[in-house]
């Protein structure tokens, strides 16, 4: 659980225009890079069994690479139809994956992907991998910082409120929105990683828009402006789930009610922290501007 | 030749079921000003109660659909009222999540309620015309021209009437809206209605033609996504137009590339149609 | 003799079948270095669209932009404020979720506006000078006391004056002003009017839009009249004044004296 | 004293019924076993959890089953499921098993660990393969829904009627979730042939046999596991299925008294029949207690160690209360499961036999069996 | 008839902007007001037309409390506003401003063919959409778009910013006509203040949510005299 946990945090502390394409970019690359080549049954054509860091590399290169494909065209959007353009992306990537083999394996996956060895260094695999997941996250919400807290984080913010006064004033747009675009989906490759590290398993069904909403939701349950924030939602998110599936039930029956039910909760939930806010509050609170 | 007519054909059919789907979304969302994301569960609330009433209860067709319709409008009035309204100045991304919890409720209560299994009404099986070789069913031809008259309907809705024009100035401009006498509440409470209406007369079509399970409602809402970005969001008309593109190309896809890519084929195409205009069919741009 | 330092040459705009600035033939008139232009001209006469386009917001239908010797056709609008030119706008635009420093900060050109410098920092020595800049501009514009304050706390009148403060920033060599006092008090008028007659008096080349004649025709000394997207009139504003053509569209009569 | 067993089912989703009947199934076993006085290592207690089908709900439901309950064993995911849990078990040492995970994946990665009483894809293709290739069908179309669980096999059929140079006219390989299948159907129906083998859910079974019917498919049916159940006849029409539709899943051979036996506790205890796979599922938990019982270490790694033996060499038993006594009696069993002799080979999976059912008077009646030496 | 403020206080949220406000817009009259920039002129036609909740205080029109009814029964009670800006319906086209607003009252069709006949711009563009408009044709439509309801009392915030002086001429005639056939209006002013000062009874002039000063309109047309009054409150 506490992987889990920590993963989750890592994912969310992915602001901006984290999807799941860049996630699974990475996961998927990852798991490419460390595979053993194909044999058997395997449908995929490229293996080439290196070692988790060059992987871990090729992640962050890989979703940076699908960053640069995707993001160049969708230059021209804004708002609302450049988040759904890249879900769309994300969607047509899936479907790749789905139907592709020679890729991931179509459907199936590829399963037992590889992952350091943590006793090495003195440490169980889960906090090792616990670990990882914070660091990676500290890096990132600090990279974040530094950029936000720049002029050019000033630069990104009057892009993103009025593009045709920030040109008035020689704001190269286009650059702007491109990088801005790129740089954050280099630490959603590298949490994609860890992700295939932890499940061992890479496979489209783990890579579905509902990762996506996961994330819209953690960053909305926490306020969208603060990183404190999102990685309170974040959090806040995650135990939840856990709160809800810590009942467990010892008869098929009530499982199945349960399962009924919790989705009601879930949703209940949700509709009541949104309304009220606790959150937001919080990190507010807390903040410092 | 026959056979590309047929794809044409059954591209039509299945754009305007994607028609009917999103009009209401996009309603929503042009009104509403967010992404109403439980939009495709109303189909399933819909589309169960017309089983329900159907199968269980033994209703003829007609009146479980009718009745499946006004009581889906009514639901999704209740949630906007109960739900969206004491939200809705807290920004549209706070709105989008709030329906998908909304969403996981109404799933959850479908799943809890009807169950699991496969159900389909009780209804007898589509008969098949061919004209010109190309066939179609007379549930098709239902889909179709159901689609048609709720384009043109709404139009005439919207533009002709005290409440239609009410329904767009307060989607543009609310607080303009009640000092030029609108009432808003009142507006809303219409939009909502006749949104989830049309969510309901979906969900009847999806009953209609589909086998129902509690998520096939669900796994509509990517491609109601779909058509309602391609339109322009909150672009009522264009949806019309881009229901059928998506609907044609996904189906005529299937002669030339593996059917198993269709749901990329309706991305593919809001891709690239977005890159040639970027704010969708509609061209409209909001600042 | 100064040069011209803007040319527009036979510009035309057509939104449908609506021709917004040019008329048939286009629009052609060209602007010294260092002068004060003062265009007006009926509502719907195409001033706001002029802008636009040599501001390269909107893309003309034919005929062509040239700054200080470059041909402005197919050169982004950002790339244009690039090259010296500074515009406000009609409806102000403000960044909302910045406060009013930041967006009179947003106006200067940073160093630490690539990558390399903000992850190197180096772009902090230079900031301390740029914030000293901004809050000289904002008191120029008597925003002195709302420099921490979020700008959707700030009243129409304000936000204009904002804008040009984040213009003054950036040392424009030509800028061009959409109905700067529209909403903007008297009182703040005169530090307007002073401001604008020192920058010209800097040697800027300053284009006006106005319907204000009182402030405008007190410190332009030149006045391009559209009418209908086409060019009415030109001249110093004591000859604008008593153009017949120019009373007749535009004055009204009680200006003709 | 317990011991816990985790069953890992979808309740929710598309599989759910498969999910509610090999949970039932388990803990009428459970119950079965708890009645004798449990295992040496105390009665059996269970914990469920639904997974909807989802790998990554399942990777933490498992977890926390291993964690925070102790569970020696997982029962029940379903394919995507168990080969993502494969890692785990097999670090966490927790025996998991399936009764009906049939993915060609696990062929390689099963074994130590990783079990399932049923056996791969691969022998659901030849035996529908075989059938179709025996019914003397000149063309065939092949509607497969886009998952593993259902490509793999039919690729195997279709490889099987390649070779008997049975025309195939198409392989659609599909989408499900769609309101409608009319696209797909386009070309299968343009090409008249004589059966359609559909490998896809219920949901979409339904509405392909609907419209493939109404739009004018003349020809006969072979469906696969999916859609054995009772309830495709309330939900398609009995009229488009009766003396034309065929369905083919891997069986417990019912001819064996260890069946018999079943089906009659089934149906005292839980009432009706049972439905796919309850034999398989009853075998698991049976499995799982008697390797606790013999190893004697209650532990994931106890029963992993005895597991083979229980089911090879040995005096023959066919309930938990019978190994238990000859267990007790220090002598080595062989259990002989519900769904058939049981033998992992060495990817911990059972060779398995097959029936095709035929359509008739709104019921499923049997038609063929393929024992599991029909293959060789 | 008459609107009374009495008391006013108001503001965003919290933070208090107006700080107990009298005024009266008698019928027949034009009252204007003005004030420097962030005085709260707009905050004040803001809460006399139900858009922003009222501290304290009460606003009384024809014996009506006006008080916290919500913007839509204030505009019922004949109280129309043109604000400052986003005072149009954008996506709309000219027409159905005009329809969207008139739909809820009486006469309106007479007094939207009225509007279109003194601002022939708007026929010409009436299927041009808002957003579209050039920013003085925009004003137009707005003060039509109040027009059209048939209000007592009318507040104009700022309506001639941006207008060519033949443009505001018009626009003060006919306020001035609407005023004669005993119309209420009170006009935030900014622009072109001697117009609107010489057909005015009394001027308020606002100063950090106070009033400063009422005067005759009159008084402040000697030359130099508004400054003085201006730069007086500033100081
Ligand atoms: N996007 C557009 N589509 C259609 N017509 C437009 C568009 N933009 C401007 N126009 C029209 O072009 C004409 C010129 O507009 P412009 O904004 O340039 O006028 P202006 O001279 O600035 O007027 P004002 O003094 O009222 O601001 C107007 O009639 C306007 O309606
Ligand atoms: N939405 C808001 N939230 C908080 N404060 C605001 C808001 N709008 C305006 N203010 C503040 O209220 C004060 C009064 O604003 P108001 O808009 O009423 O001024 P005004 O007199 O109309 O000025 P102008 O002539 O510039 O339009 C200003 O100090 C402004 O900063
Ligand atoms: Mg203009
Ligand atoms: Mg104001």
């Amino acid at each position: 659980m506490t992987v889990c946990l920590n993963l989750q945090y890592a994912r969310g502390g992915m602001i901006n225009f984290g999807t799941v394409a860049y996630f699974a970019a990475g996961a998927y690359a990852y798991a490419i890079f460390t595979q053993e080549p194909p044999k058997g049954l395997d449908q995929y054509l490229f293996g080439f069994d290196a070692p988790w860091w060059i992987g871990f590399i090729a992640a962050g290169v890989a979703s940076l690479l699908f960053a640069i494909i995707t993001g160049w065209p969708t230059l021209r959007l804004r708002g609302e139809y450049l988040a759904l353009t890249t879900f769309a992306f994300a969607e047509v990537l899936h479907s790749f994956l789905l139907n592709e083999r020679r890729i991931g394996n179509g459907s199936v996956g590829l399963s037992n992907v590889d992952r350091p060895d943590f006793s090495a260094i003195g440490l169980s695999e889960n906090y090792g991998f616990m670990l990882s997941a914070v660091l990676l996250l500290i890096l990132t919400s600090l990279l974040c910082r530094r950029i936000l807290a720049s002029p050019y984080g000033r630069a990104v913010d009057a892009v993103r409120d009025d593009e045709v006064a920030a040109e008035a004033v020689g704001k190269d747009v286009h650059r702007l929105r491109f990088e801005i675009f790129v740089i954050s989906a280099v630490p959603i490759g590298f949490a994609g990683a860890l992700y295939a590290m932890i499940t061992t398993l890479v496979s489209p069904d783990l890579f579905t828009a509902e990762v996506t909403f996961f994330v819209w939701i953690a960053l909305v349950l926490g306020g969208e402006h603060t990183i404190k924030g999102v990685i309170l939602g974040t959090l806040a998110l995650v135990t939840f789930e856990e709160v809800v599936r810590s009942l467990h039930f010892e008869t098929v029956r009530a499982a199945e009610i349960a399962a009924s039910v919790e989705y009601m909760m879930t949703g209940l939930i949700f509709v009541m922290i949104l309304r009220w806010q606790p959150f937001t509050r919080f990190a507010k609170k807390g903040a410092t501007p | 030749m026959t056979l590309i007519a047929q794809y044409f054909v059954t591209g039509i059919v299945t754009g305007c079921f994607l028609i009917l789907a999103t009009i209401g979304f996009s309603l929503t969302r042009r009104v509403e000003g967010f992404l109403n994301i439980a939009h495709a569960e109303m189909l399933g609330v819909s589309a169960f109660i017309a089983w329900g009433l159907n199968t269980q209860a033994g209703w003829p067709f007609l009146p479980a659909a009718i009745v499946a319709i006004v009581a889906t409008a009514f639901l999704g009035l209740f949630i906007g009222r109960l739900v969206y309204d004491p939200i809705r100045n807290l920004g549209p991304a706070v709105l989008l999540i709030s329906s998908v919890g909304v969403a996981y409720v109404i799933g959850g209560a479908i799943d809890g309620i009807v169950g699991t299994g496969i159900r389909s009404l009780d209804i007898p099986l589509a008969t098949t015309y061919k004209f010109l070789g190309v066939r179609i069913t007379d549930y098709q031809m239902i889909v179709v021209g159901l689609a048609a008259l709720t384009g043109i309907s709404l139009a005439l809705f919207l533009n002709k009437t005290k409440t239609g024009l009410a329904i767009r100035a307060m989607a543009d401009n609310p607080a303009l809206a009640a000092s030029r006498g609108i009432d808003v509440q009142k507006t809303s409470r219409a939009t909502w209605l006749v949104a989830s209406g049309l969510a309901g007369l979906a969900g009847v079509m999806l009953a209609m033609i589909a086998t129902l399970s509690t998520d096939i409602a669900f796994h509509q809402i990517l491609q109601i996504l779909a058509v309602a970005i391609l339109a322009g969001l909150g672009s009522l008309y264009s949806v019309l137009l881009s229901g059928l593109i998506v609907g044609v190309a996904m189906d005529m896809s299937v002669y030339f590339i593996p059917a198993g890519y269709r749901p990329l084929i309706a991305f593919a195409v809001v891709i690239v149609v977005l890159l040639v205009r970027p704010e969708g069919l509609s061209g409209r741009s909001k600042s | 003799m100064s040069s011209d330092l803007l040319v527009v040459e036979n510009l035309r705009k057509q939104f449908g079948g609506l021709k917004a600035v040019g008329g048939d033939d286009g629009l052609s008139f060209s602007v010294k270095e260092g002068s004060f232009v003062g265009l007006i001209g009926p509502n719907g006469a195409g001033k706001s669209t002029t802008f636009n386009l040599i501001s390269g917001v909107l893309e003309p239908t034919a005929g062509r932009v040239v700054l200080a010797g470059t041909d402005l056709a197919n050169v982004r609008s950002s790339d244009i404020a690039s090259l010296g030119l500074g515009r406000t706008f009609q409806t102000p635009r403000a960044f909302m979720s910045l406060s009013v420093l930041d967006n009179v900060l947003v106006g200067a050109k940073s160093s630490g506006e690539n990558l390399r410098s903000v992850l190197l920092g180096g772009w902090r020595s230079s900031e301390p000078a740029l914030i000293e800049k901004a809050k000289a501009a904002l008191t120029r514009v008597g925003l002195e006391d709302r420099v921490t304050e979020t700008v959707s706390n700030l009243s129409g009148g304000e936000l204009r004056m904002l804008e040009v403060a984040r213009q003054l920033i950036r040392d424009p060599k030509i800028l061009l002003l959409d109905e700067p006092t529209a909403g903007v008090d008297p009182s703040l008028q005169g530090k307007l009017s002073k401001i604008l007659t020192d920058l010209h008096k800097e040697g800027r080349t300053l284009i006006v839009v106005e319907h204000n004649l009182h402030f405008l025709f007190s410190i332009a000394d030149q006045i391009i009249v559209l009418q209908q997207g086409e060019l009415l009139s030109s001249g110093t504003p004591q000859e604008i004044k008593t153009d017949p053509k120019v009373v007749a569209a535009y004055l009204g009569d009680e200006h003709a004296a | 004293e317990e011991v816990t067993v985790g069953v890992l089912v979808p309740l929710t989703g598309e599989l759910g019924e498969f999910g509610k009947i090999v949970a039932g199934s388990v803990e009428l076993g459970a119950n079965e076993i708890n009645a004798v006085g449990g295992t040496s290592c105390g009665n059996i207690r269970l914990v469920v959890a639904d997974t909807g089908g989802n790998p990554e709900v399942g990777i933490r439901e498992a977890s926390k089953m291993i964690e925070s309950e102790n569970a020696v064993a997982i029962l029940g995911p379903t394919s995507g499921v168990m080969v993502a849990l494969v890692d785990l078990a097999k670090r966490t040492k927790t025996v998991t098993m399936s009764p009906y995970a049939g993915t060609i994946t696990l062929n390689e990665l099963g074994g130590d660990y990783v079990y399932r009483t049923v056996s791969s894809d691969l022998g659901d293709g030849a035996a529908s393969g075989l059938w179709l290739k025996d019914k003397g069908y000149k063309s065939v179309a092949f509607l497969v829904q886009n998952e593993e669980s259902t490509i793999s096999p039919a690729q195997v059929a279709r490889t099987t009627l390649e070779e008997a140079d049975i025309e195939l006219t198409d392989f659609v390989v599909y989408n499900p979730g769609q309101p409608s299948y009319q696209a797909e159907l386009i070309s299968v129906l343009a090409n008249e042939p004589d059966a359609i083998y559909l490998a896809g859910g219920q949901e979409s079974g339904v509405t392909v046999i609907k419209e493939a019917t109404s739009g004018g498919f003349e020809g006969e049916w072979l469906f696969t596991a999916d859609l054995a159940v009772p309830e495709i006849f309330d939900a398609a029409g009995a009229d488009l299925l009766n003396g034309r539709a065929y369905v083919e899943f891997a069986d417990a051979d019912n001819s064996l008294m260890e069946y018999k036996a079943f089906e009659a506790l089934h149906q005292d205890k839980a009432g009706g029949d049972p439905g796919p796979f309850a034999a398989n599922s009853f075998d698991m938990i049976n499995l799982v207690a008697l390797s606790l019982e013999a190893s004697g270490v209650c532990s994931g790694e106890g029963i992993n160690s005895v597991i083979r033996d229980v089911v090879d060499g040995g005096e023959s038993v066919s309930s938990f209360a019978e190994g238990k006594a000859a267990l007790d009696e220090g002598k080595d069993i062989n259990y002989e499961g519900a769904s058939g002799p049981l033998v992992f080979d060495p990817s911990g999976t059972v060779a398995g036999a097959y029936t095709i059912q035929r359509a008739e008077g709104g019921e499923w009646v049997n038609e063929e069996f393929y024992p599991a030496s029909a293959f060789e | 008839m008459q609107l009374e403020v009495r008391g006013l206080k108001s503001g965003y949220g919290k933070v208090q902007i107006l700080h107990g406000i009298n005024l009266k817009v008698p019928s027949g009259e034009i009252t204007t007001v003005l004030g420097p920039n962030g005085a709260g002129k707009s905050t004040l036609m803001k809460t006399i037309a139900g858009h922003l909740p009222m501290m304290e205080g009460e606003v009384v029109h024809n014996g009506q409390h006006l008080n916290g009814i919500g913007p839509l029964h204030v505009c019922i009670a004949g109280v129309g506003l043109v604000p400052q800006d986003a005072n149009v319906f954008s996506d709309l086209s000219v027409r159905d401003n005009l329809n969207a607003s008139a739909a809820a009252f009486e006469g309106a069709i007479e007094r939207i063919a009225e509007v279109l006949k003194r601002f022939p711009i708007l026929q010409e563009r009436s299927n041009q959409l808002a957003s579209t408009l050039s920013g003085g044709e925009r004003q137009t439509l707005a003060i039509a778009t109040a027009l059209v309801a048939g209000p007592d009392i009318l507040l104009l915030d700022e309506p001639t910013a941006g207008l060519a002086p033949i443009f505001v001429d018009r626009i003060v005639g006919w306020v001035e006509e609407l005023a004669q056939d005993g119309t209420g209006i009170a006009w935030v002013v900014e622009q072109n203040p001697e117009k609107i000062l010489a057909i005015s009874e009394d001027a308020y002039v606002l100063d950090a949510g106070r009033v400063a000063d009422v005067l005759k309109s009159k008084t402040l047309l000697e030359p130099g005299r508004l400054e003085e009054v201006l730069l007086q409150v500033h100081a």
